[in-house]
């Protein structure tokens, strides 16, 4: 139980209807190498707990991408999502950490590169924000 | 491990496929470049191996990965595969009877296509008489509405109603797939904002042209669209193709007020273009304008976003479109039919993936006015994907299901129906004998949404558990588990 | 439920004789300090003395905290005031008020306004329990049963020993109604079941918007309610424009016509023009069928008491033995 | 359902100062549909004290259990063995059950995590609202259905106040609607306005929470 929050991997959970095909596109990108990615059914399916729960089990930070918001193929997937995020993001706060290693961005399937630069943006956040 | 050279190319999937067979494999890890991970990678496998492609999983490896990073990915990743559970198909026949309701444009056009399909189509309306006959393998039900509507897509239990109020039946019949094309009620042209003769509903505006004498008519006609609520092309037609009668058949000034003119249509843009060159002049209005009428005339306020300011226009008489106004579609049929509706109570949400003619129930189409297209032609042309979904969907004959729905564990169910409040596609209902929610594995479109609402933690999407999402990123699930003992 | 008459006194105080005279009378209201402070209470009394036939002394009004209305009316009495006793169902319960009646008889008070009372939310003490053992009615009823039954709510004799003598509180028993309260139509009903309880007098929120309180008061008569208990309809003379509008935003279930802003706004003096409306309504009041006096609520303006009384003719008061 | 709201976290943060094994103990029923105690909120609730724990260095076990109801004794059994190990329960069952857990286990420290707020109903997702107040004699049938004791700001059982707007209640015009429009409106629906003139006599409060603690014994369910 001794293990720093920030030391593991970055997990992002994609969309496979938006995220994860943007994904696919840039899979190998050697500027993602290291985090962990994986597909889920919609940013709906997400849920506080499994969020506090990957952070408590080593995660460094979890990014989750979604459908746009009135775009998601699930309807009401990606506003569920907002607001369990924000779930997450409050238990951080309240357990003293930085509500920031929980992190949710809504693009297409077709915004590829804006992914890449999300999931960077947020391991460069991550970087510059480890508790030392 | 079975190494190759190429697994993306058709040698590589004849190659899986091979070991498959050979040596009786019932789950199957890829391991490869980027290639491997597009859409339908894993199904072309799953035919070529006849194994289900829940049992397929493709990872792909860096290109400059060093082994242990190799193989740290291909262990996690078969860590998940192990506890992905092998998913049975279930196959469903499917009615091949249709209901259709409402007989406007939309449904009658809809209904006689489906009938020609060789489906039975049922056409119901409210109002009787009915103004469409029957036909070949169409029977018309009129006065007849839709109580309700449960079951399964594919076969749906409709309890229909039908004759008088007060004295009518009702009957329950199954239905493959249903087409709701209602239309919607009319505004009410006696309450605000018109007055007679200085506020009308533009659709009275061409009345006056036989009635009204020119040197009856004032130096300045406005013609309102977009009041309350967005409208379609078929308002701004309208609107052009009056304003161009009044300024050429009066020689008087038209004014339109509209928040975009919507001219994406053949032969619109044209009569939009013929409109100014006439002289007729638009105003785009933000948010919704103020008509005040008085005696000398009537007032109308507005934001013009052109000019950035507020402006008012006096004019002699002002016609607004109802389509304008907020007119909300059946509630109670949408309520009966178990369709969502958008803020402006229209029978479809507000969702790139319904247009046209989806709603969140599969196999429930909602065409015509009821979801917010009046435009004559696309409301034809909906009529068309409509009848085309429907025999897409019926022709199959018989649905086969992958039962690899959310599953609800009866022990730890609370029954507070979140899960049937949530569920966008109304695939959750209370099993009554079970005394636990119940998915339909037909309705549900495996999203998870109830699977993160649930506060009891009772719903699981077997695909994506908590410990596969766990084992995916190398940790072990959650070491204390609660919910014990129950009924 | 009788109509007072002065052969049949049921209290004798004051104000009951003046209403059975059927002159139109006139109460006001003191509120106690929200100090120890005695002398408060006979500066406010001197200025009402000889202007008014009784005077209420609020219970805690809004929630905020005061001295009792029982000891600010021995004080007023003391100045030649006869107190109106204002007793809210917020704070106590059926034992203690009915213990409070026997001491506010003792002490020789006659008159008691039966009221459910402001929610704490709004006073001092938002976080305070409250008590609603009753509500206003039940209040009236209870009151009515210790004079008129001479029991107690539990049903027992108002007596010391079974030997004693039955002495039983005499109290003329007030309520209050807001004719701009909704359900509309309930406001009628409420009168009327404070009448069927056995209240002898009722005064109203203060009145603006009189084409309500007429329709209000067309609702009472229909019911012939007006025969069978004396209607005393409120007034507040406004002191300024901020006065009318937050009375007209703030204040649940009051509304202060446009008209009334207007003139506010427009006059030059805006105390003056305030004192002149209220005795303009005054008059219109008296004119209207059923209304047996007038109750002024000066809120924080006293000393316009007895100019309001003069401006509206209705000085010197009877006298009564 | 009996409704509650988990506490703010530096409160339960504030209790369990000190303790090093906690089990964080849910309940299936009324909490877990009012989404305050459920496994979700047990899991979420444990996850947040166990980050909070391990930010400030200290090593904090955290257990999670969630049983089918805290108000039965014989749902408690197979947690029998985690409770022993704890050094205290952090219950999040309403108030009844925190109690009861106690009484269950006698020398087990039991906080509640809940606070515990009324007798509700959901009447929308995620929005619940108070109905009853567990007077002991109800008496609804006399007001259309709807409960004066609960549904007015004041209990008050012979009309509205002066303090009734517009169909809403002074006390909050924004969220309570003046239970006394509500009952005006259903009776004038169900033609009974004429019931509503007779005078409600005192009630007697005995029968609920002001006659002491409560207790039902029903004979014919006894053993």
């Amino acid at each position: 139980m001794k293990t720093s929050v920030r030391t593991g991997q970055i997990t992002t959970l994609l969309c496979e209807n938006s995220a994860w095909k943007a994904y696919v596109e840039i899979g190998l990108d050697p500027a993602l190498q290291g985090i962990d990615v994986q597909k889920i059914p919609c940013s709906g399916r997400v849920e506080a707990g499994l969020l506090l729960a990957l952070l408590e089990r080593g995660s460094a930070g979890v990014l989750v991408v979604g459908c746009p918001k009135d775009n998601c193929t699930y309807l009401q997937g990606s506003y569920r999502a907002e607001k369990r995020v924000a779930v997450a993001r409050a238990a951080l706060r309240e357990a003293g950490l930085d509500e920031n290693l929980v992190r949710l961005e809504f693009l297409s399937s077709l915004d590829s590169f804006r992914l890449r630069d999300a999931v960077l943006d947020f391991k460069r956040y991550l970087d510059d924000h480890s508790s030392s | 491990m079975f190494p190759s050279d190429a697994m993306c190319v058709p040698e590589g999937i004849r190659f899986a496929a091979a070991r498959v067979k050979a040596e009786k494999l019932d789950k199957l890890l890829i391991a490869g470049c980027a290639a491997i991970l597009h859409e339908g990678y894993c199904e072309r496998i799953s035919r070529a191996a006849g194994i289900p492609a829940s049992g397929i999983d493709a990872v792909a490896l860096p290109a400059r990965a060093s082994s242990a990073e190799a193989a740290r990915i291909i262990r996690r990743a078969h860590a998940a595969l192990e506890l992905m559970p092998r998913f049975e198909i279930r196959r469903v026949p499917l009615s091949q009877e249709v209901l259709v309701v409402g007989d406007g444009q939309a449904g009658a056009q809809t209904a006689r296509e489906i009938a020609a399909l060789g489906y039975r189509t049922t056409l119901i309306e409210k109002d009787a008489p009915a103004a469409c006959a029957a036909a070949r393998d169409m029977e018309v039900l009129s006065p007849a509405t839709l109580a309700s509507l449960d079951g399964r897509p594919g076969a749906y239990t409709a309890r229909l109603r039908t004759g008088r109020e007060g004295e009518g039946q009702e009957t329950e019949c199954v239905f493959g797939a249903v087409v709701i094309a209602e239309g919607v009620p009319g505004a009410d042209t006696r309450a605000a904002p018109f007055s007679p003769g200085r506020v009308i509903a533009l659709s009275d505006l061409e009345g006056c042209f036989e009635r009204q004498p020119r040197r009856d008519w004032p130096r300045l006609v406005a013609i309102v669209l977009d009041f309350c609520i967005d409208e379609g092309r078929a308002s701004t037609q309208a609107a052009v193709h009056s304003a161009l009668a009044v300024r050429e058949r009066f020689r008087r000034q038209v004014t339109v007020l509209l928040r975009d003119a919507r001219v994406a249509a053949r032969g619109l843009e044209a009569l939009y273009d013929q409109a100014r060159e006439a002289g007729v002049t638009f105003v785009k209005h933000a948010g919704s304008p103020r008509i005040r009428s008085s005696r000398e005339g009537v007032v109308i306020s507005c934001r013009d976003t052109v000019l950035g300011e507020d402006v008012e226009i006096s004019c002699g008489l002002a016609a607004v479109s109802v389509d304008g106004l907020l007119a909300r579609a059946d509630s109670c049929l949408a309520a009966a039919a178990g369709i969502e509706v958008d803020g402006y109570g229209r029978l479809q949400q507000n969702n790139v993936h319904l247009l046209p003619e989806l709603s969140n129930r599969q196999g429930v189409f909602v065409i015509g006015a009821c979801r917010g297209e009046a435009y004559q032609p696309e409301v034809l042309r909906d009529a068309r994907d409509a009848a085309f979904s429907v025999h897409t969907l019926l022709s199959q004959k018989i649905l086969k299901v992958e039962l690899s729905h959310a599953v609800v564990d009866g022990d730890r169910c609370a029954l507070c129906l979140t899960c049937v409040r949530v569920c966008p596609f109304k695939a959750m209902r209370i099993d009554e004998k079970e005394k636990k929610a119940d998915c339909i594995a037909e309705s549900c479109r495996r999203c998870g949404i109830c699977v993160g609402e649930c506060p009891a933690k009772a719903i699981t999407l077997p695909a994506y558990t908590d410990a596969i999402m766990m084992a995916r990123a190398g940790m072990a699930e959650r070491p204390t588990i609660g919910a014990v003992g129950k009924r | 439920m009788s109509m007072l008459t002065l052969e049949n006194l049921k209290a004798g105080s004051r104000l009951e004789k003046v209403l059975a005279r059927g002159e139109f009378a006139l109460t006001a209201e003191l509120g106690p300090p929200k100090s120890a402070d005695a002398s408060l209470i006979a500066a406010k009394a001197k200025i009402l003395a000889g202007s008014i036939d009784a005077a209420n002394i609020t219970d805690n009004q809004t929630a905020i905290v005061r001295m009792s209305s029982i000891a600010a009316g021995l004080l007023a009495m003391q100045e030649g005031i006869e107190p109106i006793i204002q007793i809210t169902c917020r704070d106590r319960n059926r034992i203690a008020i009915q213990s409070d009646v026997l001491g506010a008889y003792a002490l020789g008070v006659r008159n008691i306004l039966c009221l459910t009372g402001d929610h704490q939310k709004f006073g001092n003490h938002p976080t305070a329990k409250n008590v609603f053992d009753m509500d206003s009615v039940q209040l009236i009823g209870m009151l009515a049963c210790m004079r008129d039954q001479k029991k107690f709510a539990c049903g027992d004799e108002i007596r010391n020993s079974k030997k004693a003598p039955v002495v039983e509180p005499r109290i003329l028993i007030g309520g209050a109604e807001n004719p701009f309260g909704d359900p509309l139509e309930f406001r009628a009903i409420r009168v009327a079941k404070k009448v069927a309880a056995g209240v002898d007098f009722i005064q109203t929120q203060c009145i603006y918007d009189m084409e309500r309180f007429e329709e209000f008061m067309r609702r009472v008569r229909d019911r012939g309610l007006h025969e069978k208990v004396k209607i005393l309809a409120g007034v507040t003379p406004l002191k300024s424009v901020g006065m009318a509008k937050y009375m007209r935003d703030s204040v649940a279930g009051l509304s202060v016509p446009d008209s009334i802003i207007d003139r506010l706004e427009k006059a030059a003096d805006k105390p003056a023009e305030g004192i002149r409306i209220c005795i303009e309504q005054i008059q219109k009041l008296r004119e209207i069928p059923g209304v047996a006096g007038v109750h002024i609520m000066a809120i924080e303006w006293e000393e316009k008491v007895p100019e309001i009384v003069r401006g509206a003719g209705l000085w010197p008061r009877p006298l009564v033995e | 359902m009996i409704t509650a709201v988990r506490k703010p976290f530096a409160e339960i943060a504030g209790m369990l100062a000190g303790r090093e094994k906690v089990l964080l103990l849910g309940c299936g029923t009324c909490t877990t549909v009012c989404m305050a105690g459920g496994e979700k909120e047990v899991g979420i609730l444990a996850s947040t004290l166990r980050l909070a724990s391990r930010k400030e260095g200290r090593t904090v076990r955290i257990d999670e259990a969630t049983i089918e109801r805290q108000c039965d004794r014989e749902f408690y059994e197979t947690v029998r063995g985690r409770v022993a190990e704890a050094d205290v329960v952090l219950s999040m069952a309403c108030g009844v059950g925190v109690q009861f857990c106690g009484e269950v286990f006698p020398d087990t420290v039991v906080f509640p995590a809940l606070n515990t707020k009324f007798y509700g109903a959901t009447v929308a997702q995620g929005v619940w609202a108070e109905r009853c107040s567990g007077c002991g004699s109800c008496v609804i049938a006399d007001f259309g259905g709807v409960c004066p004791v609960t549904r007015c700001s004041k209990s008050l059982l012979n009309g509205p106040c002066g303090g009734s707007q517009n169909g809403k209640c002074e006390v909050d015009p924004q969220s309570i609607d003046c239970g006394w429009q509500l009952i005006y409106d259903r009776m004038k629906t169900l033609g009974q306005l004429e019931k509503l003139e007779a005078v409600t006599p005192l009630k007697d409060w005995s029968t609920g929470r002001f006659g002491g603690p409560g207790k039902i014994v029903k004979e014919d369910a006894l053993p």
